[in-house]
């Protein structure tokens, strides 16, 4: 069931894909076309499926049934290699890259050519396709060393380099910030004009009404709507018919009460940071926001215990950092939402209470000994309150998804009765519902303490926050009330460090 | 004061050679991200094959082949259980390295006591009457001018090369390598094979330059300290000379600290080289170049796990 | 691989337990026999010999007990800090140190009472293991220098401090000059059942496993021990003291390793010579690996591995098949318990058409 | 190429003498228990080392060669926990003898002994007896005083080399005895020692005779198994003494001559004389005169006077009328140790922990 009215035939054509990992059906009998110099949306909840179906276009895996037709020629893809070579390349939503090699080494690598390697020529050639779609780079630069939005062009370099004609963008723009948002939805553009066909699959409807063509969505492993661009009026339709249900675009931010201080940072200096000062109070909301890697990692580190001021003072609930650092109580303190959710927030091979126990241990054992049981129930509380879809308390950390992961963090660190949250880019990488559920949450925690929102993401600061500060260089550019429209309109500059 | 350095670093060159011809193959398979804890094993079951090989064939040459070859397929094993079973490398290593010293004994008790056709020291036209570096490097066996050539060519292969390249990926994330279209398992399989054949010349230098002779655990730990000079280079050939040298030279200084007659205990010269090694790395981590870990290839160790 | 396609399962098959070692146990066996066959050797009635070497009687039972135990407190050791992923290589360096602090004690108060003497062997030589383990945590910790590399030279060190002290200062006088401290006294002898050559060492393994499983699976240390070895950053978030736990596994692991070198020392041959060190700190290894780093099971593993090494002296005597050959039993083994645990997390699929 | 035949001519000479091959039942084990002699052997090294253990390993398929005996043998059995287990595994299958052939294993078997009253115990290189446990060695150090004499007379520089394993008495009584021989022909001779710490490691012990090399040595001697050394001196094109067996073929412009063993006749009387039931048991230190040790044919390059000197020696030592510690001698800081005209008694070279003056090195 094709719905796709365009006349040239598709690049590609699915046909009745199916696709499933144990007892999970991650797709179910899928059919879609993809066309040339058009992008093709694809949308749906965490879990629906998208990442599987791409996934198995680019050859990562063969579908269970189904067949991929590329210009009605059936293909069967054994592994990434063919699928490079019938013309599609993926953009994965963890970058694949090798961070300790060169952006052209990186373009070049697993590309035909002769067996000695001039790196000169390499970095010139990588140049001079990378001026031709206006991405700008510098060739010779290790990949360590560039900022996200430096390494996503690395990778849409490397599918241009490969003369890909179809082009497949999972969550792009998840890690950019909205001036490399921007350049990415340029050089999509540039791709469109040259014929390529592009599949955008993103959380973020706004973007998605403002590059795509057509619109599929996807629930549950199916195809539930595919429609194109022009009959979708507006968000609120397009998040309606995501999940099946009305969205609240905007959330209910509600009024709470400032009480006294819990945090407060004053000429706060050096490894990076430069003399900042902030006040955070229980019952507000203080978003950070920046371009990842003005500072902010350093002043979470702080703020977490994980380093030690430099200059400067840090008082956490009335106590000098040191103090309040050395024996902290894991209760009624500070908890850390982290972005790496699988990697820093939990243990992937650990089962969801061993992860519950990971910081909230000493609750459970007073003395020497841990009580299980007690940590069992709690994890199952967890579980329901939160809404953490899974398989049971036995499940390891690794099976779920994003969405379900992050709410059993945060439903572990709300069991803790933190005063101070600190919260990094929270609902980065979730779906709408989820992220709904995770900003309630955050808005709830208010009653009792005060949060540190450091996101990328603008809209969530201005949704969130009562005061947002505007971080540069390891400076705040300026710090102020989310309802003051006119510096909420100069955001974009002062995270440029442009001040008027 | 020459008259002594001279004989020294000479033999410290060649004291290093096996040990060089050995880490650089382990460093060779590390840096394709696969450990091989197993060189003690597959550089005896290569002195074994070497000299055996040289013995029945009378070509030396021949046997520094089949030692790479033996090696090599012996290194196999590795492969198999880590790249085809995804066992892991630690364990794997080192029952190789006991399967190695059993069978290269087993194999190879009939052999003690015979004596191999092998490589002797010439000294090579002009180089060799250069002052001081001539004493030094130039007159030495054809397996120590091969070991020259190595690094270099190590350092060649692996910067210059488009495999070089695809190795290094496959050494650093194999997600990537995948995803450029290689197959990251094949490069693997080339990281151990030839880092296999390398370890075998180095246990073909014992058996056949060294000495030409062969007995069980001849090797006497030369692979362990080959596993520990990788990391001591920080996984780059041109530190693995320094290592190697390094370490044979603390070895042949110590006999001839003996030998000049000190009073010093003999226990304790013995410990030198393996001092010395924890000393060198104190002393770069002090001068900030510490951090060795960071240094090891990201995905070393770490199996390839099927996508689904 | 031959055209199938590997599948991660979703949980261990329950055959996978029982199934898969005695698998590769056969299969190890059989290559052997095959080694012996092909040397002309009668193959089966080699298994037979093995058998009866190991287990054939009740003094070879004994036997096979007895070199249990120091692999036994090694491996109990070595898994303790693999499970929070410190390569430590070194038992066989904290073995001989072990063995040098319970030599020390028992020369320096030979006239002490049992009851005194013993504890304080026990202590010096947990104490000089430990230390000599913890070198390598700090200096990991402090410079971030590889473990493997220094335990692995501390090794060679730490036995030629032994051989230092037994061909010089602790050199019995009256030993002709042969490397050996002197026999130590009565009060230094961790004692032996009644009638049996089996010691109380072997009590001590136990109670070590056991405090370790509990230690490991029901205390907070033992947890976050679990989970810094899951993950660094995961334990340096979770504020866990990453230092202090790898200082704590490296000392313990140096303890009991020390504590067989004094069993092997003081249980087993009675003074301090340097043919104590005959390799068990690296059987550990692999025994803390074929045991999947669990306690219960290293008691089964170290007890067949110490049967197996028991087992092939006794085909030594009636094959004269040379010593190597168990290296090869060994080694074999090993390798294909290992690449049959793949079973235990995948299997292989043919891909649908 | 080489052939291993001509290798170790002494060890199977003269078993062939004794018990002639044709005899010799073929290889077939009956069970100890039986009506034959079942006789063991432990063995520290492999027996494929071509040295100590092999030489031991010669004179037990003597032994086996005899009629109604058969033996077996454990190699590479460390000295500790394990040499008591097998030793008590020979004992409980009823072997009627057990040879231990290294000093490690004497006080395990002086415990098996306790235990198997009816069992022979023969332990080589140490000290200690009882009832049915005998100590064996053999003079070495006589065949190493003829060495040094020969090594003595072809220096030029007077400075050899000795490139020795572990500092034990059995190895410093040979340096010593070594010195003392070198001393007779030229007593400004000085005797170098490096140790290595090993028995075969061909790599190092080659290393070690390089560095004495490099130190103006111009003959090289050993004290380990492997050849070694002999290759050191070769490609050097200076003089060398083997050790164990004749290792010409390793060096045969080098090598001067070997103090060798030869275990065979004494083994073979042993049994004999305890299937016999003779056998006293006691501490047996047999020498030169009953063949146990000896010197491996000269090489070329030796003169026929200094050929002729050490033969007359080697005469007189076997006459037992010289005894190589006959004093005055010193040790290395010139302290008398043997009073002149004294003979060193038999425990204290047991015992032996200091160089003789001459010595250039340390016995730790
Ligand atoms: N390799 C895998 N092994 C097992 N299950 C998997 C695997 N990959 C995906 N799944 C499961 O398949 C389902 C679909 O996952 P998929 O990653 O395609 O979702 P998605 O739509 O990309 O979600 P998100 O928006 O969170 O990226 C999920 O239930 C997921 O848990
Ligand atoms: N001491 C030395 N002796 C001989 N060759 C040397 C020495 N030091 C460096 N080289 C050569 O110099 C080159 C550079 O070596 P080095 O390993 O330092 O480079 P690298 O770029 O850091 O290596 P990599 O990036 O692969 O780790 C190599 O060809 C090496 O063989
Ligand atoms: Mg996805
Ligand atoms: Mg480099």
């Amino acid at each position: 069931m094709t719905t796709s009215n365009s006349q040239t035939p598709p690049v590609v054509r699915l046909q009745d894909i199916s696709k499933s990992f144990g007892p999970v059906k991650a797709n179910q009998n899928i059919s879609l076309d993809i066309n040339a110099g058009k992008v093709l949306a694809l949308l749906g909840e965490n879990g629906a499926g998208k990442s599987t179906l791409m996934n198995m276009l680019s050859g990562v895996f063969p579908p269970d049934s189904g067949h991929i037709l590329l210009d009605g020629q059936e293909h069967h893809f054994e592994s990434p290699k063919d699928a490079i070579q019938a013309g599609i390349g993926m953009v994965y939503q963890h970058f694949k890259l090798v961070n300790s090699m060169t952006v052209a080494q990186n373009v070049l690598l697993g590309q035909e050519g002769s067996f000695i390697i001039r790196p000169r020529e390499m970095e010139a050639r990588v140049d001079k396709l990378a001026k031709r779609y206006g991405l700008d780079i510098d060739p010779a630069a290790i990949v360590n060393t560039l900022s996200m939005g430096e390494r996503q062009r690395v990778e849409i370099l490397k599918l241009l380099y490969r003369d890909s004609r179809v082009l497949i963008f999972d969550e792009p723009t998840a890690v950019l910030t909205p001036g490399e948002t921007d350049q990415l939805f340029q050089a999509l553009k540039q791709m469109t004009s040259r014929g390529k066909a592009i599949v955008f699959i993103s959380h973020k409807l706004k973007e998605v009404l403002q590059v795509s063509d057509a619109i599929a969505i996807l629930r549950r492993g199916e195809i539930v709507d595919n429609s194109p661009r022009s009959q979708i009026t507006s968000k609120a339709e397009l998040a309606s018919r995501m999940v099946g249900r009305e969205v609240v675009q905007e959330v209910d931010r509600g009024e709470v009460v400032k009480k006294e201080p819990v945090l407060e940072i004053e000429n706060l200096g050096g490894k990076g940071l430069d003399n900042l000062s902030l006040t955070l109070r229980k019952g507000e909301i203080i978003a950070i926001v920046g371009v990842g890697g003005n500072g902010q990692n350093e002043l979470v580190d702080v703020v977490t215990g994980a380093m030690a001021p430099e200059k400067g003072t840090v008082r956490l609930l009335d106590q000098e950092w040191k103090q309040f650092f050395k024996h902290p109580s894991w209760r009624g303190t500070v908890a850390h939402i982290p972005e790496d959710r699988l990697g820093m927030a939990t243990c992937p091979d650990l089962d969801l209470t061993d992860n519950v126990l990971l910081t909230t241990r000493r609750g459970f054992a007073p003395k020497v000994f841990l009580n299980r049981t007690l940590a069992l129930d709690v994890t199952k509380t967890i579980i329901r309150r939160f809404h953490v879809a899974c398989p049971g308390p036995q499940a390891h950390a690794r099976q779920l998804s994003g969405g379900n992961l992050q709410k059993l963090v945060l439903g572990r660190e709300f069991f803790r009765r933190p005063q101070i949250i600190v919260a990094e880019q929270p609902s980065q990488g979730l779906d709408i519902s989820a992220t709904e559920e995770v900003w309630h949450r955050l808005l709830n925690a208010r009653t009792t303490a005060g949060v540190l929102l450091v996101t990328g993401d603008l809209n969530e600061a201005l949704q969130l926050a009562d005061r947002v500060a505007v971080m540069f260089k390891g400076r705040f550019m300026d710090v102020f009330d989310a309802s003051d429209e006119k510096k909420v309109d100069s955001i974009g500059l002062l995270m440029a460090g442009i001040s008027q | 004061m020459t008259e002594m350095l001279i004989p020294l670093l000479t033999a410290a060159v060649q004291s290093g050679t096996p040990i060089l011809f050995a880490t650089l193959g382990e460093m060779f398979t590390e840096r394709a991200g696969i450990l091989n804890l197993g060189v003690e094993g597959m550089m005896i079951v290569g002195a074994f094959a070497g000299f055996f090989v040289s013995l029945s064939t009378g070509n030396p040459w021949l046997g520094v082949l089949a030692a790479g070859i033996a090696a090599s397929a012996f290194s196999a094993l590795h492969g198999l259980v880590c790249l085809s079973f995804l066992g892991n490398q630690v364990v794997s290593g080192l029952a190789l390295t006991i399967l190695g010293v059993g069978l290269a004994d087993f194999l190879g008790s009939p052999y003690i006591g015979k004596q191999a056709p092998g490589f002797y020291a010439f000294d090579l036209p002009l180089l060799s009457s250069l002052p001081f570096v001539g004493d030094i490097f130039f007159k030495h066996d054809a397996l120590v001018y091969l070991s020259y050539v190595a690094p270099l060519a190590f350092w060649l292969f692996w910067h210059r090369t488009r495999t070089g390249l695809a190795l290094t990926a496959a050494g650093e994330y194999p997600p990537a390598a995948l995803a450029a279209g290689l197959n990251p398992v094949r490069l693997r399989w080339i990281g151990i094979m030839a880092g296999g054949f390398l370890v075998g010349i180095g246990g073909a230098y014992l058996s056949l330059a060294y000495t030409h002779l062969w007995t069980n655990g001849m090797t006497a730990g030369r692979g362990w300290i080959a596993v520990a000079l990788v990391i001591f280079a920080f996984w780059r050939p041109g530190r693995a000379v320094f290592g190697a040298y390094l370490f044979g030279g603390v070895m042949a200084f110590q006999l001839r600290l003996q030998a000049s007659g000190t009073q010093v205990p003999s226990s304790f010269l013995l410990m030198l080289p393996y001092g010395l090694t924890i000393a060198a790395l104190l002393f770069s981590a002090l001068r900030g170049r510490g951090g060795s870990s960071s240094a090891a290839p990201a995905a070393l160790g770490v199996n390839i796990e099927p996508e689904q | 691989m031959f055209g199938f396609i590997v599948i991660k399962r979703q949980e261990p098959p329950k055959w996978g337990s029982f199934l898969i070692f005695p698998a590769a146990l056969a299969l190890s066996l059989g290559a052997s026999c095959l080694l012996l066959a092909i040397q002309g050797k009668p193959a089966l009635d080699g298994l037979t010999i093995l058998y009866q070497g190991a287990f054939g009687a009740g003094y070879a039972v004994v036997d096979t007990l007895l070199k249990t135990v120091p692999i036994f407190l090694c491996s109990l050791g070595v898994a303790v800090a693999f499970r929070m992923q410190v390569w430590n290589i070194g038992a066989e360096g904290q073995f001989a140190l072990g063995a040098i602090g319970a030599t020390w004690a028992a020369l320096t108060f030979p006239a002490l009472p049992a009851w005194l003497l013993l504890p304080l062997m026990f202590t010096s030589a947990a104490v000089l293991g430990g230390i000599w383990a913890m070198i390598p945590a700090w200096l990991k910790l402090k410079l971030s220098i590889n473990e493997i590399i220094t335990t692995l030279m501390l090794n060679y060190i730490g036995i030629l401090i032994l051989d230092y002290l037994v061909y010089g200062p602790w050199k019995d006088p009256s030993s002709f000059g042969f490397p050996m401290t002197k026999e130590f006294p009565a009060a230094a002898i961790v004692p032996a059942f009644e009638g049996s050559r089996l010691h109380w060492g072997m009590i001590l393994c136990l109670v070590c496993a056991l405090l370790l499983w509990v230690f490991l699976t029901k205390t907070r240390l033992g947890y976050e021990l679990k989970a810094s070895g899951e993950s660094l950053r995961a334990s340096r978030y979770a504020r866990m003291p990453y230092g202090f736990l790898v200082l704590l596994v490296m000392g313990l692991c140096g303890a009991l390793a020390g504590w067989a070198g004094l069993m092997e020392t003081s249980a087993v041959v009675g003074r301090l010579q340097p043919s104590l060190m005959v390799g068990y700190g690296y059987t550990a290894i692999v025994v803390a690996w074929l045991a999947q780093l669990n306690p219960g099971k290293i008691a089964l593993a170290s007890f067949f591995l110490a049967a197996l090494r028991v087992g092939v002296e006794n085909l030594q005597l009636e094959l004269g098949v040379p010593a190597a050959f168990g290296g090869i039993i060994e080694g074999l083994i090993l390798l294909s318990v290992l690449a049959g645990q793949f079973f235990n997390y995948y299997r292989f699929k043919r891909p649908s058409a | 190429g080489c052939g291993s035949e001509e290798e170790k001519p002494a060890p199977k000479a003269k078993p062939a003498a004794e018990a002639p091959a044709e005899q010799a039942p073929a290889v077939q084990k009956s069970e100890p228990a039986g009506e034959g002699a079942q006789i063991g052997f432990i063995y520290v090294s492999p027996i494929g080392d071509a040295g100590w253990s092999y030489a031991h390993d010669m004179g037990r398929q003597t032994v086996e060669a005899m009629p109604g005996v058969t033996t077996s043998f454990v190699e590479a059995v460390p000295e500790g926990a394990d040499a008591e287990r097998v030793i008590l595994n020979m004992a409980r299958k009823g072997y009627t003898a057990i040879f231990a052939t290294s000093f490690g294993y004497m006080d395990p078997m002086l415990k098996v002994a306790k235990q198997f009253p009816n069992v022979q115990f023969m332990h080589c290189s140490g000290y200690k007896t009882a009832p049915n446990m005998s100590a064996y060695f053999g003079r070495m150090y006589e065949a190493r005083y003829l060495a040094g004499m020969v090594a003595g007379s072809m220096s030029k520089t007077g400075k050899l080399g000795y490139a020795a394993a572990f500092p034990i008495p059995e190895v410093i009584r040979g340096i010593n005895a070594y010195t003392l021989g070198a001393q007779a022909v030229n007593p400004k001779a000085e005797v170098r020692v490096v140790w290595t710490k090993t028995w075969y490691d061909p790599a190092k012990e080659k290393e070690a005779a390089k560095s004495l090399l490099d130190v103006g040595c111009d003959v090289i001697a050993q004290h380990q198994d492997s050849p070694g050394p002999q290759e050191a001196a070769e490609e050097r094109g200076v003089y060398s003494v083997g050790y164990n067996t004749d290792m010409s073929n390793f060096a045969p412009k080098a090598h001067l001559t070997a103090p060798i063993w030869n275990w065979s006749p004494w083994y073979a009387n042993a049994v004999t004389k305890m299937l016999a039931g003779e056998w006293k048991h006691g501490s047996y230190w047999p020498g030169m005169a009953e063949g146990i040790v000896d010197l491996s044919p000269f090489g070329a390059m030796v003169p026929q006077d200094v050929q002729d000197t050490v033969n007359a020696k080697k005469q007189a030592i076997k006459d037992g009328k010289y005894k190589v510690f006959t004093g005055p001698v010193f040790d290395q800081a010139g302290a008398p140790k043997v009073a002149a005209g004294k003979v060193a008694d038999d425990e204290s070279l047991l015992g032996m922990t200091w160089f003789v003056q001459g010595v250039i090195g340390t016995t730790e």
